[in-house]
């Protein structure tokens, strides 16, 4: 029961999944993997779902041991009022069915929005922003020359971040840039990703038949 | 409604179907035959990949520093083939590091990869003959969100001092983050993903890289998994088959006369065996 | 913007410290910093289970099973599908089951179902789009022929190389050595130069996430209070 | 004089300052569009009236500042066009976003929700999702974003899976995205697709152009600039490039600079030894 039935499961979706591309979809198979498609919207619901109630999970237990306390107690306020009001009031700007008037949120601005626009949005874009800083240190301490393929590295880089400022066409260098992206780039791209497929082909063939097993918790 | 008709008369079913099938076919054999070699015990040869002959180093620096090795095995979920390559790496290092008596630190950031990686930790420390020496704490769950985890991993990366880290599996925008906190820490960093777009900062930053594939092929070189070792043997012989129809079709396109040949005698060209649309 | 509301205007500082909470970070790892982190995880891991609420769980999961037990109208032959919903709800139910320190193991059920349909799905749609339709790609004409000759060879003829050459980079039965030594090395230079393409356009999304803070920071919160910053239009 | 030294912090005023300088001064360059975004505009121009778009928002705040002016000079093309329009996302985060763009760049042109346009809003399961579409966009957003039934909006009439669906543009910030799309429904149907993403991704995908399954790839804020040009409606974009350069120069500098004096230390460690 513990592993069999889960390698019998990873089995017959994997299977659905392969015979829905090449069979036709009228074809009884092709009807039955279509359905497949539609349990697996929900079931991936459920996993993204997950990730939240791991957080919760692991939150209550470190604010038990006093671990942070404070910051892990500000973290459950702020998840369960945002979701509270996006559940209760609706996850849209006055459209949404809501659970108390069974129509539409009346008010102008729905507080679920304010957060998302006021808390959300500036951390998430701001924590992305840092980058530049880090990216400008490391291009003065840590991205050095130690051998001809950094070097190689290097150069082209420069190339084509002098390709992409508008004033460079003056010296040409946006012409280079083309060159360097529609051929090296993709010549290496493009044997990279035929490598990677094949590595994802037989690595989903032995999920499929069960033979590779790790995600399974690697007790194989 | 019909039980399975792939190939129905009158409706002409695409050609490059069916020729992707056979090469499929054809794949999977090879795959299947390189790993029942595997499995028979023939020796089988990879070639040494820089990155990984000095993970043995790297962890052997951590256990004489005293300061524990950081894996962070990516931020992709289960679904993602990289992060199924890294926690088979994972289980090897885990191994490596319980014989030294290292700890090793593993940040987590999806759901399942979570209790995956904890108990990979744990079956390599049990493997290792300590068992007692695994630590629960150290697998840990840091956040759903990319930039969120990536401040808790570079936290670790400040408090704990790890002497190595190791970045195997699927990273995004992070990755500079990641390697350029840790240079400036004085770890010893080796990286591998097949994200490509992340792979200048780790050649760039860090002291050994796998590019792409030999991610896989690392997974396959430590841990002389029979399938893994049929799966990259597969991959080669295939990359030989690829070559030549890439040689085959650049013939036919150079040559219409042959393309001509072909045309007459089969009812198609050489590239509509693989474009259908 | 003057005629802005309250909740708008607190909205904005609000935003505006978050903001600048985040930047602190750059000086050095600190509490504000560490707070706004934990208000961040704990919103989005707020948000997304809001979301998943009204735009998953409830059109197509919820929804139909209502329907069907309040004797509402099916699709014709949809009845017994609507009630096989009940295997997905389930099955994603099970994953839950991993937070119960004893049926931890039932779990699996649900891990095993998505890792199979997207090994089923990775399988097929990079095969078909990676392994038959980029090297189809690669067919290039290599003939010279009326003036075709800067094509081939500015071109065509070293994406056909490049494409061969980096093949045998990730080639692992041979050693690098000999005439495969050469062509792989050959391959680190086409990869290098893919990768430092990639490392130029990946510096200029970095300085444009700045920017679009610098462009948040004046354009809308600046600007309300100072009308110096005006946005485009 | 040993800058590697100096501490980082330093470093990070220096681009700080060379940013925002030029910010403050709105310095504006002429933007000469890219071949590639003028053949993704020229071809949505080319569309027929009547003809179905299908536009995916899949990014969230973190790729805000580079996808969400794209979005905003779409919708405003599109605004002015006669053309259904489908949205979908495949990320939670991206749906506020694209409420914001419909609100500011395509309602304005007097496009009516269920009659112009359809949101058919977020569902989770990426890969499943596309597949799924290949079969029937209905089942598997069986209401759109305010939660009228699909059955009931004018504007899918005639609509059953993507199939009927006569371009689709791609706002993709990673995975699911671009990628996913093109595995899964450009590769198998085989209708003319396009794509707007994060500068981050774009050097990936130009073998996807070169096979001719990408009509053309706007990347990060320069795609942005080009495709507001394009458009007629400067914005965050053609501003932003600015800026944008200085930062690319003063990059350059310290690449060179760091690694001259790398150079000449390796230089004078090889002549000791």
């Amino acid at each position: 029961m513990r592993r069999t039935v889960p390698l019998v499961i990873t089995f017959i979706a994997g299977v659905a999944m392969i015979t829905s591309f090449f069979v036709y979809e009228d074809t009884l198979l092709g009807q039955a993997a279509s359905r497949v498609k539609e349990w697996g919207i929900i079931i991936a619901a459920f996993a993204v779902v997950l990730g939240t109630g791991n957080i919760i999970r692991i939150s209550l237990h470190k604010a038990k041991r006093r671990e942070d306390r404070p910051y892990k107690i500000v973290l459950l306020v702020c998840l369960f009022l945002t979701m509270a009001l996006g559940m209760f009031l609706g996850i849209d700007k006055g459209i949404r069915a809501t659970m108390f008037n069974g129509g539409h949120f009346e008010g102008e601005y729905n507080p679920f929005y304010w957060i998302y626009f006021n808390v959300q949005l500036p951390l998430g874009a701001t924590m992305f922003s840092l980058l530049v800083f880090y990216i400008t240190s490391a291009a003065y301490r840590a991205f050095r020359m130690r051998s001809i393929e950094a070097g190689i590295l290097l150069v082209t880089a420069v190339v084509v971040m002098l390709g992409q400022v508008p004033i460079s066409s003056a010296i040409g260098a946006d012409k280079v840039m083309t060159w360097i992206m529609i051929v090296p780039n993709v010549a290496a791209k493009r044997a990279i990703v035929m490598g990677a497929a094949m590595g994802i082909a037989s690595m989903s063939l032995k999920i499929i038949l069960g033979i590779e097993r790790s995600y399974l918790g690697g007790d194989s | 409604m019909r039980l399975l008709s792939i190939i129905t008369i009158g409706e002409s079913y695409p050609v490059a179907k069916l020729v992707m099938l056979a090469l499929m076919l054809i794949f999977f054999g090879l795959v299947l035959y390189f790993t029942y070699q595997a499995k028979k015990g023939r020796e089988i040869y990879i070639r040494p990949i820089a990155g990984l002959s000095a993970m043995n180093e790297a962890v052997g620096r951590a256990t004489e520093m005293g300061r524990p090795v950081l894996y962070v095995p990516g931020i992709a979920d289960m679904d993602d083939i990289q992060t199924i390559a890294s926690i088979v790496i994972l289980s090897e290092v885990a191994k490596l590091a319980a014989s030294y008596d290292t700890r090793i630190i593993v940040p987590t950031k999806t759901p399942i990869v979570f209790p995956v990686a904890e108990e990979t930790v744990r079956n390599a420390h049990a493997d290792a003959g300590r068992p007692d020496a695994f630590k629960k704490d150290d697998v840990r769950f840091l956040s759903d969100d990319q930039f969120a985890f990536t401040a808790g991993v570079t936290g670790i990366m400040l408090r704990e001092k790890p002497a190595t880290n190791i970045y195997m599996g699927a990273f995004w925008a992070e990755s500079l983050i990641l390697a350029e906190t840790g240079f400036l820490a004085g770890a010893i960093q080796i990286a591998g993903t097949a994200n490509v777009s992340q792979l200048p900062f780790f050649v760039a930053a860090c002291d050994y890289t796998l590019i792409g594939e030999e991610l896989y092929a690392a997974s396959a070189y430590l841990s002389k998994q029979p399938q893994l070792l049929g799966s990259l043997k597969g991959s080669d012989a295939a990359k030989l088959l690829w070559g030549g129809i890439i040689l085959l079709g650049v013939l036919f396109a150079t040559w219409p006369d042959m393309e001509a040949k072909l045309e007459s005698a089969f009812g198609f060209r050489f590239a509509d065996l693989f474009i259908f649309n | 913007m003057a005629d802005l509301v309250w909740y708008q205007h607190v909205g904005l500082w609000v935003a505006t410290l978050m903001t600048l909470a985040i930047f602190t970070f750059l000086y050095k790892d600190n509490p504000i910093y560490k707070m706004a982190e934990h208000v961040f995880v704990g919103v989005a891991a707020g948000y997304t289970v809001a979301y998943l609420f009204w735009s998953a769980f409830v059109p197509n999961l919820y929804r139909p099973l209502e329907t069907l037990f309040t004797g509402g109208e099916i699709e014709q032959g949809e009845v017994f599908w609507t009630w096989m919903l009940l295997i997905p709800a389930l099955l994603g139910a099970l994953f839950f089951a991993r937070f119960h320190p004893k049926y931890g193991w039932l779990s699996r059920w649900s891990i095993a179902f998505m890792v199979g349909a997207y090994a089923g799905l990775n399988l097929t749609g990079k095969f078909r789009l990676d392994l038959m339709l980029q090297p189809a790609a690669t067919f290039v004409n290599l003939n010279p022929a009326n003036g075709h000759w800067n094509q081939v060879l500015i071109y065509d003829l070293p994406i056909l190389l490049g494409v061969l050459v980096c093949l045998t980079y990730f080639f692992f039965s041979k050693p690098h050595t000999g005439f495969i030594g050469v062509t792989a090395r050959t391959g680190i230079f086409f990869l290098m130069a893919a990768f430092g393409a990639s490392f130029g356009y990946t510096v200029m999304a970095r300085i444009s996430l700045f920017i679009g803070r610098l462009q948040f920071l004046f354009w809308e919160f600046a600007n309300t209070y100072t009308q110096w910053f005006p946005p485009p239009t | 004089m040993n800058l590697a030294k100096l501490d980082r912090r330093w470093l990070y005023v220096v681009m700080a300052v060379v940013l925002v300088v030029p910010f403050m001064a709105r310095i504006v360059f002429p933007i000469v569009p890219s071949d590639s975004a003028r053949k993704i505009y020229d071809a949505i121009e080319a569309l027929p009236d009547g003809s179905v778009i299908l536009v995916s928002a899949d990014y969230d705040p973190g790729s805000e500042a580079e996808l969400y002016p794209m979005n905003l000079a779409l919708f405003h093309q599109l605004g002015q066009k006669n053309v259904k329009m489908i949205i979908t996302q495949l990320w939670p985060q991206a749906g506020p976003l694209v409420k914001d763009c419909l609100d500011k760049a395509y309602l304005p042109h007097g496009k009516k929700e269920g009659v112009d346009f359809v949101n058919l809003g977020y569902k989770p399961g990426g890969l499943i999702l596309i597949s799924k579409c290949n079969e029937s966009i209905l089942k598997a957003f069986p209401e759109d974003v305010n939660g009228t039934p699909v059955k009931d909006i004018p504007v899918l009439k005639g609509i059953e899976s993507s199939n009927d669906i006569d371009f689709f543009m791609i706002l993709s910030a990673g995975t699911p995205g671009i990628r996913e799309w093109l595995e899964q429904c450009q590769s198998q149907i085989g209708k003319p697709m396009a794509s707007g993403m994060t500068a981050v991704s774009a050097p990936d995908f130009f073998q996807y152009e070169n096979s001719g399954q990408l009509i053309g790839l706007l990347g990060g804020l320069r795609g942005a600039a080009d495709y507001e040009a394009l458009v007629g409606k400067p914005g965050r974009g053609v501003l932003g490039m600015g800026p944008q350069s200085f930062g690319h120069l003063l990059i350059i500098l310290f690449i060179v600079i760091g690694n001259i004096g790398y150079l000449i230390s390796r230089q004078k460690a090889r002549r000791a030894a």
